[in-house]
């Protein structure tokens, strides 16, 4: 079996977003999905910000400490961009408008509940950012994810352990892995790496999931 | 490539279907979406529910699709002008339902439905007829009515000039309830005076990013006089 | 006894407006106060359909329909004045940030409350436009209208017969014969037209007033 | 004549007083008022409230006035960041309150503030440890939580240029939390890169309103960079 790379799975998310598509993508691992967008597809990226048609990184030296994303990191603007203020960035999320958001994931629940803001730890200084409207607002929320802890202990997983982010919201996930859906009638394992069959899948997730995987029909 | 432009007014409103909620921008003619409109009264959709500050002027525009008896129920500020004689008509006859709101809830209501609110609490109208039947609450020594988000299932706004991605710029005071409505609708159809190529309007400037609309349809200056 | 004409009493209540005040003014008679701010006092007025720094009416000719009052009265705006949408608009009113407004009114109560939408006949088409918000918003509620009916009732009264705007919102009235604060203690009357005693003001308001005329002196 | 150009940032903030809630535009370094920070430490007002997005970068500007001990209380929504080291060691020692906010409810609940509403229900953190205690409803078949409108004494915030009446224009996503936290305060006080004469910001574009701007402060590319 072979996992996918960070930039294999960026990769992978990236082929599934559809020409016009409005997407938000989280800070860390989602944010590598930008690089990997089909060219030949017009797509619209948000940043909580107050950015929409973020374009990529800046030539080095081009920098603008004005126009960054959501992580800070420096950003520009497509032909065609808008910018305005926190109070509107927030509507538009919340209100549903975006189409797709990519968010990072400490574990999802076979529900969609996503756990990505806090580990629970009585030490550690908590911080929630935008993670909690992005979790409710767009029409679809896609988790991006490694399948398993360093540890190995499945990220996916009957109830969250960590506190919750937002509850019964992720529908789809995308892990180094597999592709799952979260659908009414449980995790649905749509596509697995090349050499990872679907028992394994399900023996490494260690909750039922539902065989959806199209066969090789090459 | 993504172009939402439509060049034609009819086909712009020609998925509007019986029964939808309609929001029409527009704070009496300055933004009132004339050309739409009259496309949607050509479209024939009836038992509408409209959402617009006013009730129609004269005869033309809104106060047309009034007189053609495509509107179940009109929501709305100040529906009583000196010219809205065809919602007079219908509404002293008992044909059309209304909903009056306080302007700036009218507005409120807009923002939360694009907005993703449940519900807020207002200070507007507190105490008067238009609060009676609602949820009512003291908070921090100041009374609030509960007010509830307004949806639509299609919003038909005017914007100065519009772009293919659907960015939008208004022209002075016809601005009012376009940007607002744009965000609350399923389904936004602009009409601009000029679709300009992409990156002409000043990305400080836009008013309405295009995520907000899905179809800009451009009326030249001599059409929209002749309307 | 001199009532005020309509101008004179637009004069009255422009006078007491300061310099770099943000004030509404309301449909119908407050719109005339316009024409007599003192010149020489920068002062805003907002108008409910998104614009802050509204000009006079244009000269004939210069019309603009896409420039227009809450009245939908052609205007201008001056140099410096801006346009924003009715969201923007109605949180600038709701919010509390405008000084004063001036509203016409049909009845005033002795607590300040207001009826002015609403005839309350049964066969009247009712409109209420913006003047819930503004009833409620401003700092300082302005009422302007004559102070007795047609049929000479007096229009400031022990409670509104007429359905209300707002609550206790009216800080202070301004009539064709008198100006009169609405106070905790009740209504308080501080100015009078010439050859009008307080004695007079009171028989024809009908209910008790405070006496607060400052004498003349000169 | 009006004239809200205030040239010294001293003069500017020199009635912030001891208690006072202190709106801070940014998010992260865009967008902060870095000089206005400056001169608040300098005013030395203490027992602050502050509500920024963020608990300080580094060494300078907010974390500056957290390591001055001048801040009983933050709200925001991102303390935690790779340089928050000032934040993260008074949060560890007890000595600063936090009071954590999912973003876009900080944000709405400061244009509640401005806007006068008296409350609102989120959808937005209904279920998670942030919404324990709070108020909650389904409407229409979803969950929400009650949230209450934030508001402030002061709202010290950047912006790109502005003129004499207030009226500001922001650079790219600089903007952020500025139009709303001046909405939001009694006292909005803004350093701009320039004060330009009255008319050269054109009024289809000015994001903020003269009348929610109390003072303007222009601060020369110089002077800023220095900081």
């Amino acid at each position: 079996m072979n996992r996918l790379t960070r930039e294999q799975l960026a990769d992978r998310v990236a082929r599934d977003i559809p020409e016009g598509a409005y997407v938000n993508l989280g800070i860390g691992l989602p944010t590598l999905v930008a690089n990997h967008l089909p060219r030949d597809r017009e797509i619209f990226l948000q940043s909580e910000n107050g950015l929409l048609g973020m374009g990529p990184a800046p030539a080095p030296g081009h920098e603008d400490p004005d126009l960054i994303n959501a992580g800070k990191q420096p950003v520009t603007l497509l032909t065609g961009g808008a910018y305005f203020h926190h109070g509107d960035s927030f509507a538009m999320m919340r209100g549903g408008h975006l189409d797709i958001c990519v968010l990072g994931a400490f574990q999802v629940a076979a529900n969609g509940d996503l756990a990505n803001w806090h580990t629970g730890a009585s030490d550690a200084i908590p911080a929630v950012g935008g993670a909690m409207d992005l979790a409710i607002g767009a029409k679809r929320v896609w988790v991006m994810m490694d399948h398993l802890t360093r540890s190995g202990e499945s990220k996916i997983v009957a109830h969250c352990s960590y506190p919750l982010t937002g509850i019964a919201c992720v529908t789809r996930i995308y892990t180094d892995l597999a592709v799952i859906d979260v659908t009414p009638h449980g995790l649905q394992a749509i596509e697995t790496v090349p050499g990872l069959g679907f028992a394994e899948l399900e023996r490494l997730t260690g909750i039922p999931l539902i065989n959806a995987i199209a066969p090789v029909t090459e | 490539m993504i172009d939402k432009t439509v060049v034609s007014p009819t086909a712009a409103v020609a998925d509007v279907f019986d029964g939808a909620t309609v929001m029409i921008g527009g704070f009496g003619t300055a933004g009132m979406p004339g050309e739409l409109i009259d496309a949607l009264i050509e479209r024939g959709a009836s038992d509408l529910t409209i959402v617009n500050n006013n009730a129609g002027n004269g005869e033309t525009g809104l106060a047309a699709l009034l007189k053609a008896r495509r509107v179940k129920k009109i929501i709305c500020s100040f529906p009583r002008q000196t010219d809205s004689h065809v919602f007079d008509a219908l509404y002293r006859a008992g044909e059309i339902e209304l909903e009056l709101v306080p302007q700036g809830n009218l507005a409120a209501r807009i923002q939360a439905g694009g907005a993703g609110f449940g519900a807020f609490f207002t200070p507007t109208g507190y105490g008067t007829l238009l609060a009676e039947g609602k949820e009512t609450r003291n908070i921090g020594g100041r009374n609030y009515i509960l007010e509830y988000p307004i949806r639509a299932d299609f919003a038909l706004i005017k914007a100065d000039r519009g772009d293919r991605w659907g960015n939008l710029v208004y022209r002075k005071t016809a601005r009012n309830f376009g940007p607002i409505m744009a965000t609350a609708a399923q389904c936004t159809i602009a009409q601009v005076r000029d679709v300009v190529p992409l990156g002409s309007l000043d990305p400080e400037a836009i008013v309405t990013p295009g995520i907000f609309v899905r179809r800009v349809v451009p009326i030249r200056v001599a059409q929209r006089s002749a309307a």
